[in-house]
């Protein structure tokens, strides 16, 4: 909480800034539409015009936050499809994208830890793994996942995954690689000395990884957890546009589509509020194990 | 002091040779030694002469590349999975996410005591190393002396026939070091246990030893073997005797030597 | 009932009205169908979701189903429900372009992913170099929206008539503030939004029928979303999923689309096939089709469907 | 030290056993699945063997032979089962492609990694790294700024590329503009806990020393902060490039690597879309190493860059 | 000992307590202790008694939070900045992108001397510390007690009037301390230097000291303080004289009574 006054500060400062540059970005704009009409813009005119298009190229904070309202708890509590009239959460409302999101971003985060932390396991107690896999594991990292997840979601559509599936997939393909990096600085943290203990006691490689190489990569593992969150969000939001079918990814695409900056930077808010969210709350876990494993500070 | 009857620990002609990036670093040379069960034998030497690697090697920490080496007439290896040792690192290498309790619990459950036998031996343990009270505390919340004395309680917890220290009260100031002294005198006495010991400091080797192995430097080998004249039951103020101070001469001498030609 | 995925081009948009007032209608229903819509998108080729086995039928435009024939890929157009086409160039007055001959030297926005075929056989029928020499245009590959033209970015941008012309209209520029060139108008249309199948699965007899119902139901959609604009364009809503169209938007999309449709009685009019072939052909040094596709449409579906 | 309890026994019975276990198993389900895994067997194998070499001739042979082996598997596969080249080329195609197109990768790769990714990647990367040095004085600024900085780290690209070629135009610029933002925080949060690794006891002897502010930077601050800065540059490598080509999909002149991708995947030509996903992956795998290599060269110091 | 001219370090009721998450600790209780020009004081006491908290407030890396100190008539502080101080650290804390030879150049360059005098002096107290040929060789490349005199003769380095030694042989075998004792001694003797030294090792203080300063565990307080009757001349035997014993027993009670009451 000692951080709330600097937070706001700096927000206070960006917010400042956000309305200069939309002033700057949208004078254009208006001064042609001036022009057109054959007027001439007054300083406060200019300014007024600015904060206030309906597709500027910058939207004005307040424009933003008056999209957010509109498109959560307006919607929601007045909307022909919202909660309250129809019973369900509606097309239309942030609230019902964002959820879409999240729960392909659950499932393919799960996935991805998953298979991230079987993957260092492999590399670290197998020594062909170790060798062969790591290079391309980093290798794949480098293909543009964007330019690949239209061809994965036709794929499995032609073997008839389809849904959530698919958006998971590409959200694990992203959270994977932090895993697996974390976990295998991690598991392999351990000191010689540490090591060389248990050796003394003659421990078999099971007990090594139960009651010292595990332990000990519990920092690096939730350090990446939380690399790993943001990236799988990223990827259930990557794998939302090519399939219009609803989600922050769609949303975003359909805003820019339609040309209307400000839903784009309201889904844009959403998407980065709920990986805000999320890397809080896996914050708040290793915070809790951390402690309850002594090795908070 | 009695011949040893049986020697537990036997080296022939130990050589050991680091590779490294650098060339070839040569840490040990023809190293002979016989301990026999039982005996309390202190390693010490200036820094860099080998007592660590030594120790290593006996524990199968470190294989020789070259001579023989056995332990209870086995290779170390085989001793080491029959859990014949108990080791004390230079550092205390506590692991942080156990508590003083848990750290000390951890050889037990490896070896696969039953709990109320674990509980049973950490308690004692703990008293003895005068951490009684502190099992419940992590590492982190102890000085550095006591971190030391929870990572000797952690290898007298279970019963290795050898027990293989490495300048276990380096950290800790002189009359917790004299008292821990005594303690671990106690302990040998009623355990039997064979200990090899290294440290830096005369008195200390001269106190606690049967045995008091001098080693030099680069190549590490053994300068002086000195069997010590003095009885098993040893009073603090036995440093102030002729014959305790006539050893400490003897092996600040051989120090000394091997000061020079290094 | 029989099972039918229908893969469509782009987004739910009134676009594709059609299909969802069949749906939404019963019209599939009643013909025994139990069809699946599935929205396309930036980055869906409907070719290739066909070709992955993902849908029975898809919309796309002839021009990327030749290309794709050519490339090894036999699509089959089964039926045309839109007879013009609704695709242009829109470029500001003031940049001062009149004609196609000012078009040297300009920026121009173009669609990428298979829709820019139309536009480079155009160009190469005009003889305009497309490389972003001097005496030739620069292209620009043109994102989702309108928004090169609104910031002055490209001295035109590719439109169609129902919806991104629109969306220019609708930022506040006036339309006679704008001069268009319909590729109807230039003589280089190319076929829209037919319907295509895989060429082999019209060998098996129940497919055939099954397509054959797929189309009258479809066209019978059209035809009820021709009448019936406004509802058509909240049934179109209905299946939105991104919630991000708005009503005014399509129901005006509506009654354009409606414009493209009301020629057709769904069978494709060779002359119109011929001609777009003849202009796909005449690409000058880089065509689209480099020969004659053979086999490229039958009448078989629409004849069984329409009588 | 478990590392060098020796791995390279010869391959266990219990080994073989179990390869041969799941041989069977894959035999019973279907003939063409019995190959492949067959072929996967036999290569780990052979894997596991090279491994267990120490030689830098092992260290390049195991990662090589699993890209291989990985190679032959997707050409049998795209075989064995009849994959259509529309959907997956096989290798074969995409290297034949890779030798006749690359006058275009070449071209793209110039575009896209050296104009865009690159531009970015310095500037962003600078930027960060002199504002890490500016807000490290000021813990109301750091504390202020990195939740926001985290905050905005976490937009998608995929929202902020539309904006970018919104405001920076359809060049390269935009495409740089898009990497400086995707590298900009990484970089700042690594830089700026790099500059606080320095342990007490190393400040405080300058503090017995009276050194200046300048000299504790530069002479104990930074050094201490090397290992992380690159750990920030090598994040971002990935990330630089990722960037350049996805902000491509959103608007671009007619040609980059993201352009082509997008383009090709709707012409179905997917041999180069592949080839260009390869020439990514290489370059990406380039510009890591390249950054990994000035790593162990300028922080030889540090434990991690030891044996 | 001819009582100093002048004091150079004063305090006055000197108290310190720490803020912890867990409730203050108070480290440092009622310290007076006067120390004069060209002395050489020794702190003793048990772990964790306040003996680095005590010259790190000197050095003005901590602030007191009661008392005064003062040290030339100036605050802490203002010594500090007219770079008053050579700090040997408990750890030797060399920077391990910089060779041996750049760790000593260190304060040489943030205080300006120019290069031929840099090279000069590093040469030299490379020299004194018996690391001669080692110049070039990295941190990592030396063992403990090797970086532990590459740290000291960092301190020595540069013309401080005041050193301030924290345990800075505690990794060192006993031969190389005795030699470091005596090369410590010469270069006071000849430089009237002004030394505070922490160290755990009672003979290590009555040989080096003109005054010992014992100290008491929680809260850290001064319990005695012994002005040395032994001469400025000190050959290493002189440990055997009945004064050093005395004084040495006298330390050791002083020591032994602080461990009782902790
Ligand atoms: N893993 C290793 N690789 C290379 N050289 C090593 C290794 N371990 C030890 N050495 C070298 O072997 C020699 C003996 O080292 P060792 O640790 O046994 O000394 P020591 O007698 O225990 O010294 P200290 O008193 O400082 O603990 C030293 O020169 C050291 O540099
Ligand atoms: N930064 C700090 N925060 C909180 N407590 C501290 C801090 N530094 C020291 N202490 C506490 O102050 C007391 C004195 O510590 P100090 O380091 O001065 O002891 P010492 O006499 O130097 O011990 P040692 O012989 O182990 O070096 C200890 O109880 C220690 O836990
Ligand atoms: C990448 C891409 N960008 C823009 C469009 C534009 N667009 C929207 S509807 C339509 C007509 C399709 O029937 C077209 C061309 C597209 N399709 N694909
Ligand atoms: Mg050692
Ligand atoms: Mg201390």
């Amino acid at each position: 909480m000692r951080n709330l006054g600097p937070v706001l500060t700096v927000v206070a400062v960006i917010l400042v800034i956000w309305y200069v540059a939309a002033v700057g970005l949208n004078a254009a704009w208006a001064r042609d539409q001036a022009a057109r009409a054959g007027t001439e813009l007054g300083f406060s005119e200019l300014v007024g015009q600015t904060l206030s298009q309906s597709r500027p190229k910058l939207p004005a904070p307040h424009q933003v936050a008056a999209e957010i309202w509109q498109s959560t708890w307006v919607e929601e509590t007045q909307g022909r499809r919202g909660l309250i009239k129809s019973g369900s959460l509606s097309q239309r409302s942030l609230v019902y994208h964002a959820w879409l999101t999240l729960s392909a971003t659950m499932v393919g985060f799960a996935i991805g830890t998953g298979a991230g932390v079987l993957l260092a396991v492999g590399i670290v107690y197998n020594r062909a793994m170790d060798k062969s896999v790591m290079p391309w594991a980093i290798a794949s990292q480098t293909i543009p996942i964007l330019a690949i997840a239209p061809m994965i979601i036709v794929v499995l559509n032609s073997i008839g995954i389809s849904g959530l599936l698919p958006k998971a997939i590409i959200s694990a393909y992203l959270s994977f690689f932090p895993v697996v990096v974390g976990m295998v600085k991690g598991l392999r943290s351990p000191d010689a000395m540490q090591l060389d203990l248990l050796r003394t006691y003659s421990a078999g490689p099971a007990q090594a990884f139960w009651k010292l190489r595990l332990p000990a990569s519990m920092p690096y593992f939730f350090a990446s957890l939380k690399v790993g969150v943001a990236a799988s969000l990223v990827g259930a939001i990557v794998g939302e546009l090519p399939v219009q079918q609803g989600g922050l990814g769609a949303r975003l695409l359909a805003g820019s589509y339609y040309g209307q900056t400000a839903q784009i930077w309201a889904a844009l808010f959403a998407a980065a509020a709920l990986a805000a969210v999320l890397v809080g709350i896996v914050g708040a876990v290793q915070k809790r194990t951390l402690t309850r494993m002594g090795m908070a500070r | 002091m009695a011949a040893p009857v049986q020697n537990i620990i036997s080296a022939r002609n130990v050589d050991l040779t680091f590779q490294t990036a650098d060339g070839p670093i040569h840490a040990l040379k023809g190293v002979d030694l016989a301990i026999g069960k039982g005996e309390f034998v202190s390693f010490i030497g200036p820094s860099g002469c080998g007592k660590t690697t030594f120790l290593r090697c006996i524990a199968a920490l470190e294989t020789p590349t070259g001579g023989t080496l056995t332990v209870n007439g086995m290779s170390p290896d085989e001793a080491r999975r029959a859990r014949a040792y108990g080791y004390v690192f230079q550092a205390a290498g506590l692991y942080p996410w156990r508590t003083i309790g848990g750290n000390i619990r951890l050889p037990l459950e490896i070896m696969g005591y039953d709990k109320a036998e674990q509980a049973d031996r950490v308690a004692r343990v703990l008293e003895l190393v005068d951490l009684a009270g502190f099992e419940k505390k992590y590492p982190w919340q102890l000085s550095g002396g006591m971190q030391q004395r929870a990572s000797i309680a952690r290898a007298l917890a279970f019963d290795a026939d050898i027990l293989l220290m490495d300048e276990p009260f380096g950290a800790l100031d002189e009359i917790v070091r004299d008292h821990l002294n005594e303690q671990l005198l106690a302990l040998w006495a009623r355990t039997e246990k064979t200990i090899g010991f290294v440290t830096h400091s005369i008195p200390e080797a001269v106190y606690l030893s049967t045995k008091i192995v001098v080693m030099s430097p680069r190549p590490g080998r053994i300068t002086d073997i000195i069997e010590s004249p003095l009885p098993k039951e040893r009073p603090l103020d036995i440093r102030d005797t002729p014959e305790f101070i006539a050893v400490a001469h003897r092996v600040r001498e051989g120090l000394r030597a091997g000061h020079q030609d290094a | 009932a029989d099972d039918i995925t229908l893969q469509l081009k782009w987004v739910t948009q009134a676009q594709f009205a059609g299909y969802y007032v069949a749906q939404d209608q019963g019209f599939y229903e009643e013909e025994d169908l139990n069809v699946t819509i599935k929205p396309g998108g930036p980055d869906i080729a409907p070719t290739q979701v066909i070709a992955g086995g993902g849908a029975d039928v898809t919309v796309e435009w002839m021009p990327a189903a030749l290309s794709a024939r050519e490339k090894g890929l036999p699509l089959v157009n089964i039926a045309q429900p839109f007879k013009s086409s609704g695709m242009m160039l829109t470029c500001l007055q003031e940049t001062g372009i009149t004609g196609p001959e000012d078009f040297p030297g300009r920026t121009l926005g173009v669609w990428f992913f298979g829709n820019e075929f139309p536009f480079l056989s155009w160009m190469s029928q005009l003889g305009i170099p497309t490389d972003g020499g001097d005496a030739g245009v620069t292209v620009l590959k043109q994102g989702f929206n309108v928004d090169p033209l609104l910031q002055k970015q490209a001295e035109c941008i590719s439109t169609m008539t129902y919806n991104e012309y629109w969306q220019v209209i609708d930022a506040g520029i006036s339309e006679d503030e704008l001069i268009t060139f319909k590729y109807e108008d230039q003589g280089v249309a190319t076929l829209e939004d037919g319907l295509y199948v895989l060429e082999d699965r019209l060998e098996d007899p129940e497919f055939v029928d099954a397509m054959a119902r797929f189309v009258r139901a479809s066209m019978k959609g059209w035809k009820w979303a021709e009448e019936n604009p406004e509802d058509a364009a909240m049934i179109v809503l209905d299946n939105d999923m991104t919630g991000a169209q708005t009503e005014e938007h399509q129901i005006r999309m509506m009654g354009e689309v409606a414009k493209l449709t009301s020629g057709s009685n769904g069978a494709l009019d060779t002359a119109d096939y011929e001609r777009t072939v003849q202009s796909l052909l005449s690409g000058g040094s880089d065509p689209v089709i480099t020969k004659e596709p053979v086999g490229a449409w039958t009448h078989e579906i629409t004849d069984k469907a329409l009588n | 030290m478990f590392k060098q309890i020796p791995f390279a026994r010869p391959v266990g019975m219990s080994k073989i056993v179990w390869s041969v276990a799941a041989f069977v198993a894959a035999a019973l389900i279907d003939r063409s699945l019995a190959l492949l895994v067959g072929v996967w067997l036999v290569a780990w194998h052979v894997n596991s063997w090279v491994a267990g070499h120490e030689s830098r001739l092992a260290r390049m042979a195991a990662p090589t032979l699993f890209g291989l082996t990985l190679l032959v598997l997707w050409e049998l596969a795209v075989h064995l089962f009849a994959v259509p080249s529309v959907i997956l080329p096989p290798p074969s195609a995409i290297a034949a492609r890779m030798a006749t197109s690359g006058g275009i990768l070449w071209a793209d790769v110039v575009q896209t990694v050296f104009k865009g990714a690159l531009t970015g990647y310095v500037m962003g990367c600078g930027t960060a790294l002199l504002t890490a040095i500016a807000i490290d004085r000021s813990t109301f600024l750091q504390r202020g700024l990195l939740p926001v900085g985290n905050f905005v780290a976490a937009l998608p690209i995929v929202g902020v590329a539309p904006i970018m070629v919104m405001w920076f135009n359809f060049g390269w610029e935009s495409k740089a503009a898009v990497v400086v933002i995707m590298v900009f925080f990484p970089m700042l949060v690594n830089t700026v806990e790099g500059l606080k690794a320095s342990e007490p006891m190393q400040r405080d002897l300058m503090r017995t020393y009276s050194a200046s502010y300048w000299q504790t930077l530069f002479k104990l601050r930074l050094p201490a902060a090397m290992p992380f800065i690159f750990n920030g540059l090598k994040i971002t490598t990935t990330l630089a490039l990722i960037g350049a080509i996805v902000a491509e999909f959103f608007g671009s002149p007619v040609l980059g690597m993201g352009f082509r991708i997008s383009t090709s995947v709707g012409q179905l030509a997917l041999d180069l879309v592949w080839a260009e996903i390869v020439v990514a992956a290489v370059v990406g795998s380039i510009f890591y190493g390249a950054v990994a290599l000035l790593e162990g060269v300028l922080t030889f110091w540090h434990p991690s860059q030891r044996e």
